[in-house]
């Protein structure tokens, strides 16, 4: 190959080029995979250049970040909003549904859609699967040994990556049941018999 | 929640009853006398009413709707006073929409269900399955809460496409170049070896007689005489090669006048011996 | 749109996540058009950020340039090697249907297709002679005088060359292939690194 007589350029430009060239992110075994055998930087000299990338970003347009499969230049929230109007559509907006159920998927996984349903209270449509799927932000990842054997729903490195996480321990926690200990009381003990007074305040309807 | 803006609801309310003559007469196929009939508290302009109740994911979500909207308590909800207005809606949407998922109704019986039996006298000694008939609901009301509160946090995280952008330099032409897969010879011999296996009653015979060195001349030979042109016989054979040699390149050319894929041909007895391609003239 | 209240930022950061972003050239007007009318900025300042970025790439693994349709942020082309790699990844193996056509080419040649077909009992797919085509492993070196006039495929010289063998008499008599044993005596004694894949197999077995 020809490559073996250029010069090698240093880490940090070889990272740079292939950080912005590549688009998705890198992991730095990717990164040091773009090296013939004897002249592949060390795991530390590729965290160095990034971090020294980092460092050339302060200020400017773009940044580094790492997320769950590895480091990836984005443009910076600052000038998004600007950067953003090149696009004439405004960026297709979720529905509800949509968020609903990956939402479910994500914390809940893995899970069926029986399970998602079951929890909504309404029927998954087969079109938001599908997009979540071709979106590669889902995947099934098995079968639950139940009858008819439904599929089992996870999230994907790329729904990480997507939503800038490094991993679904990022991810907003759920937010508290309120009173958990009633709410865990009504569901295992009697009710006590104050409520059954409260209730009875219906009568009166 | 993507429910009515906060300040159309007061306004509405004066509004509703304001501009009430006409607001009955547009929806005075609902339940039959309209209007008067909707419960007190719901406040939506009646060419709202479709989008409205579009925007519930749901039963769960206009139960939650419901009780959120009067401040009462999701672990102890006025069962009846929920159900009576839950069914209200749902008169409602099945006049004015067609199609009423079915998921509304089964709300509508577990509700009436749970009603009944709140109003059912309890006997003091069967306190084992004595429940409250509301844990499940209000379990299962926590829960989509819980998940559709989840669904929001989601979609206010910074997310490619609308809040980050990814990067896209130009990559110099002639730098990229996508590499074949590796095979390994092993891996060849062992297709080869599946195939012969399936194929065991048919072919082995024919495909183990002739040796390599045949096969591989009788490819030699047909690149040799590629052309139109007429090859002469002898040019055919290398005589450093060796006897083998010489005989391994007959044989490639009888298998090849065999097949018809060559035809020689002698212009007279005793003229040279040339070989060409077998219906060339029709191919080109 | 709650950009409005978001402090505009430096001409050079909204044209540096604009180029980044788009990944095609933009025009001057292009970048203008990106803001509101009472802030945007002139031609004289979007050429003045450009120059800015073109100085701040000195050195670095990316770089500025003008091109028919305007700016664009491409990768230098002394890293350009090294970033190719990228997509140099080898793609999944071959299948099998590939390998056993390849191998009756070899051992049977000169073969057509109907001849493939008939010994694998099955269909040859036109993607996978032309992949064995395209990789110069193969090439039709003839037509058989029959209806149809089938092209005879034999294998090429390059071949030879990938599999490191001098003839084809350097590939195993059939009858060897065929006893059940084979493979497990030529992994016994591998005779060289490049079977490094089947050791391992077989010793999983």
């Amino acid at each position: 190959m020809s490559d073996s007589q250029a010069r090698v350029p240093e880490v940090t430009q070889v990272v740079e080029g292939a950080l912005l060239a590549y688009g998705e992110p890198l992991s730095i075994e990717r990164i040091q995979g773009l090296y013939e055998d004897h002249e592949r930087p060390s795991r530390e000299a590729v965290l160095t250049a990034l971090e020294a990338l980092r460092e050339a970003y302060q200020g400017r347009g773009i940044e580094v970040v790492e997320v769950a499969s590895g480091w990836r230049v984005q443009v910076r929230a600052e000038v998004a909003p600007w950067v953003g109007r090149l696009w004439q559509e405004r960026p297709t907006r979720y529905s509800r549904a949509l968020l609903e159920t990956l939402a479910l998927i994500a914390y809940r996984q893995p899970i069926t859609r029986g399970e998602i349903e079951q929890i909504r209270g309404v029927a998954v449509s087969t079109p938001i699967i599908k997009t979540l799927t071709e979106r590669d932000w889902v995947r099934v990842v098995g079968h639950r040994d139940v009858p008819g054997r439904p599929a089992l729903y996870a999230t994907t490195r790329r729904f990480l990556d997507y939503f800038g996480l490094r991993s679904l321990n990022q991810l907003p926690p759920l937010t508290e049941i309120r009173d958990a200990r009633f709410f865990e009381q009504a569901l295992e003990t009697p009710p006590e018999p104050s409520h059954h007074h409260g209730d009875q305040q219906d009568e009166g309807r | 929640m993507a429910l009515p803006a906060p300040e159309t609801e007061p306004s509405a309310a004066s509004s509703a009853s304001e501009a009430g003559v006409g607001v009955q007469a547009h929806l005075a196929l609902v339940r039959g006398e309209p209007l008067l009939k909707l419960p007190e508290d719901l406040y939506i302009p009646p060419d709202a009413l479709e989008i409205f109740l579009d925007t519930f994911e749901g039963p769960l979500d206009l139960l939650l709707y419901l009780i959120r909207r009067q401040n009462l308590d999701i672990l102890d909800i006025p069962i009846i006073e929920i159900t009576n207005q839950y069914m209200e809606y749902v008169e409602l949407m099945k006049e004015v929409r067609l199609e009423l998922a079915a998921e509304y109704l089964v709300m509508a019986a577990m509700l009436c269900e749970i009603k009944s039996r709140m109003l059912l006298p309890r006997t003091d000694d069967d306190n084992e399955d004595d429940e409250d008939p509301r844990a499940e609901l209000v379990r299962r009301l926590a829960e989509y809460e819980q998940f559709k509160q989840a669904a929001q946090d989601l979609e206010a995280l910074p997310r490619l496409e609308r809040d980050r952008f990814a990067v896209q330099a130009t990559v110099p032409p002639g730098a990229i170049r996508r590499l074949p897969p590796a095979v390994e010879l092993d891996e060849l011999l062992a297709a080869l070896q599946g195939v012969l296996a399936r194929a065991d009653l048919f072919t082995s015979h024919q495909i183990e007689r002739e040796s390599l060195s045949l096969r591989e001349r009788m490819s030699a030979v047909l690149e040799r005489i590629s052309g139109a042109e007429l090859v002469p016989f002898s040019e055919l054979f290398d005589i450093t090669e060796g006897r083998a040699g010489v005989v391994v390149s007959f044989l490639a050319v009888l298998e090849l006048l065999k097949a018809a894929t060559l035809e020689l041909i002698q212009v007279e007895p005793f003229a040279p011996i040339r070989l060409r391609r077998r219906g060339l003239g029709e191919a080109t």
